[in-house]
């Protein structure tokens, strides 16, 4: 098993921080992982995205060219990126912000991240949302320790963001889950 | 009166961040250029530095130098085409930290070119590092807890560089209200004016808004350059030979 | 403002970070920022009542995102 | 226990645990989490951080620093390399110990800040004047960039001679499992001679270090005392290979594109293909007579991201006796798998 | 009719001859007759001098003037290129026609103010960063001097890539016959599109030129058009031999190196061995495929002022099909005629 | 009185012009340190310029940078070694032309160093070129018929640095005369004592005769430095913080 | 200078570039150069006459050729 | 034929000139001749020397290492280049300045060039003394042809030195010459 995940979506709304905890999950699940941050021509504002891959075996290039999963949070990202997924991958797409139109590539899933996020509290947590949405949604990874790693990147923040965070998580997850 | 955005902008978006002054102060140099009627007679240089893709935005000859070496490309340039209005745009990592010399010395040869300069308080393009114009305690990425003696004291062009005799007009101005706008756009058609007039170097140095390296919002970046950079960086002419 | 020549403020959305900028500096008190967001994620200022063309707006503006212009050079 | 660390962050951790005194550096992208981290890190551990005005200027800090026998060292990208070739010359021709790391980005020119490789020739063939190498590793994981970080301060000694760390964009900016101490390590002392060093004659003759030679032939000798140094460098070289027993083609590269091989070759000998993986760990000294014996029964592949650099030393090391071919990408292309996998297949016909 | 001039005298009536517009340069040793004699005849020939603060700014003043398409200058010697590193690189990368004049002295570092040839990696593979040729090209006399500066005009432009020069104190200092017009010849002009240059957008669409291209896979793409650039200079290779139809061994070198192989050559054959002569013009593009062909019946034998750089293309080229033996001394050594003969009579037994 | 040459110097002849400045500054420099007793605690940067021997005539331990560089280098050595004596000797084309950028940053951070700055108003070590020293009209081998404008101005370093903040102590003196070279001494030991006190950047400009660059005999030499450089070059203290 | 101690003025004859400041200085008007070159083709100063050591040669010899000693000193 | 030489002496001695003519004067002999300044360790104040080569036959490095001909103008040149002289070479020495012991090496030719100057009316052209003395004493080149080539150097400079240059030349040449 080796997978590329993509997750794209406007500065300011979590990207780094969902691909980092994907992969300390990954770690969790004794796989080999890798990130790679990636800025593109605009330097400035514009969109951001990261690069995961998930592997049972050594990871060469951590760059990920033709993703297995594309987690989309807004429209430039999925105009930008839903081209190169493969053909038997998916594409989890913000719908509170883009509803794409069904067409005959890989599978796409909507997910009303921001509207799941608000429910839970916050709309900044939309990345979390998306994440537990991908555990749901693909099962590279399993929920348990997508949650586990939340603390890990929030340590030296602020603890008392884990528990809305966590429950966003669980939220994406379920929405998808059941 | 109506207000249309000069022939001297390309009409696209850029990609600097919300509030960021660049985007003022190229609409400046591109209105002057288009009042004096320059604009077919300009050749830029563009910094390394978040404005690097000024010539995505400008509807002038612009080229690309090395981190720091415009004015010797500025020179390059006016010495071989002395008609031609010859301007650099620079950053202060730009123009005070790698590119000292070469500032220094074409202000010393009174190289008749204008250098729009442009002082965010730090480097803007690679992340919000400490600029020489970083102020005392402003945290920046690689001063962590805030400048300190050790890491020097701000450097403060408009006043270093009108001790030289090739400085024909040094002025410094802001950009964070309407009323400095306006003085600014003054400041860039007087050295643009005293270029076409043959007067010797001239330097408009530019308090520039940057919210992303000082990690506050557009609004509050206005009232940062109020506060904290005015009492370092006073406005005004630092020199004007006329 | 020359008497007689009707103005048009126009606000390019798509060029509008949010920045705000128009909106404090706007001695109408006339510019807000729209509910909708554009292609890049920001909330485009709109106008929401009497303009007096000062040009303060576009002054301010760092997205070259405001004009001003004469009705009659729009419809060109 | 193995944590998330980016390539950059753990360079950082490297240096600290080789027992760097003093950095300056100046910013540059693929790079800036390395001043910037510094000089947090720098301050926790009480050790000297400056960021200077110019790489021209961190070079000869660090020119500075070494001359009294400190550990120094400064990090940059490719255009920033470019502007220290002069002092690195004069670091070779001073025998000083320095570090230099470069994490290689697209050009030529301001180019792009993706990873790329294209800086192979001006690290091991002298991007400076004169006749001069520099070690030269090349890191190929985010456990490497700590490793070779906090060794290569003691080559740097060993030898008196700048040691150069060949890394890409990529390998600084990606983030995965290494294994890092929780605490800088004690600092090791080094058994070398340091009776060169300037700190004051006090107590002893006072001493001068100076590249200037001019009496009649005396540069020559000392160039040729320079290459007796080189030579002995051999002991380094250093690398790794697999596959190489019963291998037809062996893939070439290091860093990142020797990540890609690394894939090939695993899944080429999972469908039986006779293919050898080989990667550098020193780009200088060369290991030129591994590969040359190697030559007698293999070809091959040598990939880069450039449009081919090591290729040339491969080829010196071959010298004709099997097939070299070479694909590369270069400024910021990534050498593609099923590419690679393909021109593979093609040689083992 | 043939007159006693300098080497770095004929140099700068040369650049005159080849239509030189703008000269920046900074004083070094042993090229500073360059700019004194300039700053004499610039002015005399109504052409802009300007000695510039350093290296650095000569590089990125040649750098602007060229953007205007004008034909621009600088000289300077082994620690002043490699100032001009970063600057070199920019100019490739921006596709910018320029002159630089490297008379080489010894190194590293300092070194000293004699004739070498070790700056010769630098010049051809790349000192800066990136993935980028220069056009080099290796004067033999002082009569080349002034050719070579001459002719390099039409070459950067043809081209739109920097054209080095890669000379040495040797043939810079000295003084011997040459034949120069009296008068400087009316300037010749190009039959080059001039369509890229900058001058102001009177009555045409605004331009720009610069080397950083972010958009996704635009600097590969752009690398690849410079290497089909590169690839079609291949019509410039230049060489000169003798004796190489029944040579065993060829000597092969450049500039002064090459000098000395003259003599030692004349004398081998004067006593009946079958020695050949080889000598670059043009050390990029190098005539690899020359080389490759008179390996088939010749061995040969590489002179240089240097450790052993050029070398290393004459095995790439000869890969392993005969015997490739140096002999070099670097840092203001010259290759001793004697020594030169006796590895020839050796390796001809 | 017994005038005994300094420990601080080798007992050697040096290579130096007749009537060469060089010669009086090394000797100033030497005794200055016996003096404070400072030359087991010094660290030298020699230039790339005629001085680049120096140290093969001084008696401490010194090093030598690359042209223009010996700021950098000083600040690398100070920075690890804060309780030593560091101190650059620089010519005019080494700290002005190619060096002026970490001349003016090591001045900018305060960095606790004492440059000793010669101008001799040309490149002596190279020739006799024009520097950025050269004076207009001066005839200079890259200005047969004297400097203009169009090279630039003559630099004044000490009123240059003497703006920027990190400085505190400049002074400029000259070694043409019995009393001149006296007051010279006295500012060395100034510089070096300040330093010792930890109180930041300080420098010492030297008018120092040329009489090969200048081609004049070493005694008009004495005279020339009275006669062209002291209007340009005003001797005095420029900055003195105390 | 101490009264009692008997000077000596040395000139290192070798060291010596005969660019006669100290002769130009001397305020008595005692130095001179001499008749004979030394190795490296100058015509060293030389001391005429009375010598009140007052130091102005030393301070003034760019060739280091210049020194005051006490008599004592120079016997050890 | 190719015969290397060596001249020095102090600066100040004129032994770059005594060089360029020796070349132009090759030249006017249809000699093939090269030119090449020295600077050694002592880039200022010390010794000069220049390095000529006159040849039938082409010229590779224009370097003399050990000359067939030295011309040394005073005792530290003499003292430096004399042990590299070839042992059938020549040795040159300006007598009014230093009298070296006969060896068995060289041949050693004193001339005393700083007096026979004096006679023509200035010490200044003791080079030319030296160069006449050449042509006598080595019979490389013609007195004729170094006699035409003295007024080429000093062109620009006096015409008014020609007279007593080219007498310099004739009195050293005399002195050797009969
Ligand atoms: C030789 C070199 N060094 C460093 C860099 C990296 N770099 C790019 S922009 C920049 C500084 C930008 O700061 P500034 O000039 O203040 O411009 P701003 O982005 O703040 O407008 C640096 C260090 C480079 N491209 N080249
Ligand atoms: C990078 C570099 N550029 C140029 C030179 C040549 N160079 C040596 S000394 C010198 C200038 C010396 O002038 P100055 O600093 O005024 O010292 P001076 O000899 O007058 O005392 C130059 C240009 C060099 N060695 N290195
Ligand atoms: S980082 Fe600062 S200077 Fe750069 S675009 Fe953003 S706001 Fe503007
Ligand atoms: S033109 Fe003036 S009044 Fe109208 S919106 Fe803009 S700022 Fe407000
Ligand atoms: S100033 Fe411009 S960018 Fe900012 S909110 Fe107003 S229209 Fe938008
Ligand atoms: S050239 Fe000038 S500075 Fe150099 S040694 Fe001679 S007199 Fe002194
Ligand atoms: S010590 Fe004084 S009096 Fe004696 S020789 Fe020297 S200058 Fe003259
Ligand atoms: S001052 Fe010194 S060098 Fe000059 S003449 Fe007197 S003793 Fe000789
Ligand atoms: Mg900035
Ligand atoms: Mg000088």
């Amino acid at each position: 098993m080796k997978k590329g995940i993509i997750i794209s979506g406007f500065g300011g709304q979590g990207v780094m921080l969902a691909g980092n905890i994907l992969c300390r999950a990954g770690m969790k699940e004794d796989k080999f992982v890798t990130f790679f941050p990636s800025y593109g021509a605009e330097m400035r504002g514009g969109t951001a995205n990261c690069q995961v891959i998930i592997s049972d075996t050594h990871i060469g290039a951590p760059v990920v060219q033709y993703p297995d999963i594309l987690l989309s949070f807004n429209k430039p990202s999925y105009v930008k990126f839903s081209p190169r997924v493969k053909k038997e991958g998916r594409i989890l797409v913000n719908s509170s912000l883009y509803k794409p139109e069904e067409n005959p590539g890989p599978e796409l899933i909507g997910i009303p991240a921001n509207d799941i996020a608000r429910e839970c509290g916050s709309p900044i947590v939309l990345n979390m949302v998306m994440i537990g949405a991908f555990a749901a949604g693909t099962k590279i990874l399993g929920i348990g320790s997508v949650k586990d790693s939340v603390p890990e990147v929030l340590t030296e923040k602020k603890k008392n963001l884990w528990d809305i965070n966590i429950r966003a998580v669980e939220a994406g997850y379920n929405y998808l889950g059941k | 009166m109506s207000r249309r955005l000069p022939e001297s902008l390309k009409k696209i978006p850029h990609t600097y961040c919300p509030g960021c002054g660049h985007g003022i102060i190229h609409r400046l140099v591109a209105e002057s250029l288009d009042e004096l009627e320059l604009r077919e007679k300009t050749v830029a240089i563009a910094p390394v530095g978040c404005a690097v893709f000024g010539y995505h935005y400008w509807n002038f000859d612009t080229a690309e130098a090395a981190h720091g070496r415009p004015p010797a490309a500025a020179t390059g340039i006016k010495r071989v085409l002395p008609d031609r209005i010859v301007i650099t745009y620079q950053g202060d990592g730009d123009l005070a930290a790698i590119g000292g010399n070469e500032i220094i010395h074409a202000a010393n040869r009174g190289e008749n070119i204008s250098v729009f300069f442009v002082n965010n308080a730090c480097y803007g393009m690679t992340g919000g590092q400490m600029a020489p114009t970083t102020m005392f305690d402003q945290v920046t990425t690689t001063t962590p807890l805030g400048r300190t003696l050790e890491d020097g004291y701000p450097v403060k062009v408009c006043e270093l560089l009108s001790v030289l005799e090739g400085v024909s007009y040094i002025e410094r101005v802001a950009v964070n209200s309407p009323a400095n706008i306006m003085k600014a756009k003054k400041a860039v058609k007087k050295a643009l004016g005293y270029q076409a007039r043959n007067r010797g170097f001239t330097l408009v140095e530019f308090l520039s808004m940057c919210p992303t390296g000082w990690k506050v919002s557009p609004e509050k970046s206005l009232e940062w350059i109020d506060e904290r950079m005015l009492r370092i960086f006073p406005l005004g002419v630092y020199k004007d030979k006329g | 403002m020359k008497a007689g020549k009707k103005k048009i403020l126009l606000i390019n959305e798509e060029y509008c970070k949010e920045c705000g900028f128009c909106i404090k500096f706007c001695p109408n008190n006339t510019l807000a920022k729209k509910n909708t967001i554009n292609s890049r994620g920001f909330h485009p200022a709109e106008l929401k009542g009497e303009c007096s063309f000062c040009g303060i707006c576009y002054t301010v503006c760092p997205d070259f995102a405001i004009e001003i212009v004469d009705e009659e050079q729009i419809s060109r | 226990m193995k944590k998330l660390w980016k390539g950059n962050h753990a360079l950082v951790e490297g240096a600290l645990a080789g027992g760097l005194d003093a950095y300056f550096g100046y910013p540059i992208t693929p790079q800036n989490e390395v001043p910037e981290y510094m000089s947090l890190r720098m301050k926790q551990e009480k050790r000297v951080f400056l960021q200077a005005e110019s790489e021209l200027a961190s070079i000869n800090m660090v020119f500075g620093a070494a001359l009294t026998g400190k550990r120094a060292m400064t990090t940059s990208s490719s255009p920033g390399i470019s502007l220290m070739q002069e002092g690195i010359s004069y670091l070779v021709g001073c025998e000083l110990p320095a570090v230099i790391v470069n994490v290689q980005r697209g050009g030529p020119g301001l180019g792009n800040i993706a990873g790329a490789q294209g800086d192979y020739f001006q690290s091991v063939k002298g991007g400076g004047h004169g006749d001069y190498r520099l070690i030269t590793l090349t890191p190929f994981s985010v456990q490497e960039m700590y490793e070779m970080t906090r060794d290569s301060f003691d080559l740097a000694f060993k030898y008196r001679n700048p040691v150069l760390i060949l890394a890409d964009g990529v390998i600084g900016q990606m983030l995965e499992p290494a294994d890092l101490p929780e605490k800088v390590p004690p600092r090791k002392e080094f058994p070398y001679s340091m009776d060169w060093i300037l700190d004051g004659a006090a107590g002893r003759d006072s001493r001068f270090i100076r590249s200037l030679v001019m009496d009649e032939g005396g540069l020559e000798q000392h160039n040729y005392r320079l290459w007796d140094k080189f030579a002995k460098m051999e002991k380094e070289i250093s690398w790794e290979e697999h596959g190489t027993e019963d291998a037809d083609v062996i893939l070439v590269g290091y860093g990142t594109s020797a990540r890609i091989n690394l894939d090939v070759y695993n899944s080429a000998r999972k469908n039986g293909l006779k293919a050898g993986y080989f990667r550098l760990r020193t780009a200088f000294p060369f290991p030129s007579k591994r590969l040359s014996e190697l030559s007698s029964r293999s070809g091959f592949l040598v990939t880069e991201m450039s449009m081919g650099q090591m290729v040339e030393d491969v080829r010196l090391a071959v010298s004709g006796r099997s097939d070299v071919e070479f694909y590369g990408r270069p400024a910021g292309g990534l050498p593609e798998e099923e590419k690679i996998y393909g021109i593979l297949e093609r040689m083992l016909k």
